[in-house]
């Protein structure tokens, strides 16, 4: 009842479905890799770029002020030292495949969720005022905070403010409900991330903020800051 | 004197700057922002001649400020600095009414000079970045 | 003559070909983005990790010198500002997926660093025993090799041998210690060196070496000895 020629027709479709399939293959091969680069080109750039850029300028005005105010000099090298050194836990932590958990890293990392999500971001553009020892808990507040944000808030707008004292994430959702922090049995993020808030001897502030929303807040304990007022040559 | 207004979100990269043209003898740093949107009512507030805008700020875009500073307060010009060139900014910079378009770390030498030839009505384009620009397929600038 | 229920099984057989073939397209593209972002990540690395590493050693170096030797201090400050910017050229270059790292490129940029870091270099005058076609490579080892020279050995003296198989590098400081190599989750160079050398067809080794600390060997794969074309101007 069938033909023969139907027959070859449909084996000679299979064929062509799969050289079809081959080809675009290749071409899926090359189109992933590029946008893998330029995933990763965009993160680094994201976390170095701020970095070396403080670097130069900095360098640049120590060079300049070594001999009117050798006391300012030296305290913009050693800012120098400081961020050179945190650039270099960035790149690492970049680097390894078990990634880290660095301010920076999360940085890019929730700038790119946030996009996927439909949520406007509002994101410093750096993070190196964070003292070395408080970045990966600064990257943990970050991380919590925001997914918080995607899942729970219902948010057109997400802003993450980041200070040497504090970071700070708030959104325009529905803001905190009754039940928030109350302990539901299968919550563990925010309790999980003020332990880790806790134990590094600062404290964890949740409620309704400035945007309407929910507002989180972690609070880290004091540390020596990065010179960013200027020059003290003239006066 | 060239009163200067500097905007830049990155606090560590704005007080350097600031503290290296303030070095300059012809430049007065007269205002500091680190957000987009304070950038009209500082240029206003310390009639400045030119504003060294950064694009990636709070608030609104470098770029957005640019073209509302132009529009708000004509006398002042702009020159953007950026940390890296991506597609399209600076076409759409110079869209925008900026005179100028250089990396954030040119040497300061050459930033001061950017300063001075942008508040004299010149143009100033990182030769880098336009490179940039175009390998990234941006049509070249015209000149009008 | 044919059946329906062998044709049903053509079509049914055309089905299953096309599934398993967009299953292992799915596989293929998490392949390829993985590989590429570690090809990227360890361009980022070696270029990166070496250049900050080096501004970490001549910031701290001025800062101790302001004093002493403001000359001095200004000469390296200078330095640090001529390698942030060139880092951030080479960011932008990798970003745009252009760059370029040579053997005697390297060795220019090693001898101002352990200089630098005070260690006492023992290096060859030139490069140029090295195959054209290894050159970039060996590039590479150099640069990782007394990168960690300068961060780990705790070294006094380091040396650079290169003949046309092999390149070795040699310090005088503590040695591998029991972890090197036991893959701490956040040591990527060697690592990631090894990689490139293995898939050039050499291999890497590292131990105890003659200067009583740690040594590294990268062994090039022999040129074909049946060359047709010769690239080289000399012999
Ligand atoms: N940004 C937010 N907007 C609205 N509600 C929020 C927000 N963040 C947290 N909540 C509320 O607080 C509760 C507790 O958050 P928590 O992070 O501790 O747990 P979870 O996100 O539900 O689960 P997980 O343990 O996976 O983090 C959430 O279930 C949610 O109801
Ligand atoms: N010259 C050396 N002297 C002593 N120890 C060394 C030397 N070179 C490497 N090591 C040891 O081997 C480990 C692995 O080196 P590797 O280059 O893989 O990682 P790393 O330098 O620690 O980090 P990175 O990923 O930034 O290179 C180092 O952490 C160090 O303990
Ligand atoms: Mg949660
Ligand atoms: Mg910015
Ligand atoms: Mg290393």
């Amino acid at each position: 009842i069938l033909s023969i020629p139907l027959m070859m027709a449909a084996f000679a479709r299979t064929i062509a479905v799969i050289n079809e399939l081959r080809a675009t293959q290749a071409e899926l091969e090359a189109v992933t890799a590029e946008r893998e680069r330029s995933r990763v080109a965009r993160d680094i750039h994201d976390i170095l770029g701020h970095s070396l850029t403080v670097i130069t300028v900095k360098s640049e005005l120590a060079a300049r002020l070594i001999d009117a105010d050798p006391q300012r000099a030296r305290a913009e090298i050693g800012d120098v030292e400081t961020i050179a050194r945190g650039a270099l836990a960035d790149v690492r932590a970049t680097v390894s495949g078990v990634r880290g958990v660095t301010a920076s890293g999360e940085l890019a990392a929730v700038r790119r969720a946030l996009a996927a999500a439909g949520v406007e971001a509002e994101l410093p553009s750096s993070t190196e005022t964070v003292p070395m020892e408080h970045r990966e808990l600064v990257g943990w507040v970050i991380r919590e905070g925001v997914t918080n944000v995607i899942r729970h808030a219902g948010a057109s707008h997400c802003r993450i403010r980041i200070s040497e004292q504090d970071v700070t994430i708030d959104d325009d959702g529905r803001g905190p409900g009754t039940h928030t922090l109350a302990g539901s049995t299968s919550s563990t993020g925010l309790q999980g991330l003020r332990e880790r808030v806790e134990s590094a001897g600062g404290s964890l502030r949740v409620g309704t903020g400035e945007l309407g929303g929910f507002t989180l807040t972690a609070s880290l304990p004091a540390k020596a800051t990065l010179t960013t007022e200027k020059t003290g040559a003239h006066s | 004197m060239i009163r200067l207004l500097i905007a830049d979100d990155q606090a560590l990269v704005r007080g350097a700057l600031t503290a290296l043209l303030s070095l300059e003898t012809d430049i007065e740093v007269v205002a500091e922002v680190g957000r987009g949107d304070e950038v009209v009512d500082a240029a206003r507030a310390s009639a400045a001649d030119v504003a060294l805008l950064d694009i990636e700020m709070p608030g609104i875009d470098g770029i957005a400020a640019a073209a509302e500073l132009r529009e708000a307060v004509p006398h002042c010009r702009v020159l953007m600095v950026t940390t890296f060139g991506r597609p399209g900014y600076l076409v759409r910079a110079m869209q925008a009414g900026a005179s100028g378009f250089v990396v954030k770390d040119t040497p300061s030498a050459q930033l001061a000079d950017a300063v001075r030839r942008v508040a004299n009505g010149f143009r100033v384009v990182d030769p880098s970045l336009a490179a940039e620009s175009l390998a990234q397929g941006d049509s070249p600038l015209t000149e009008r």
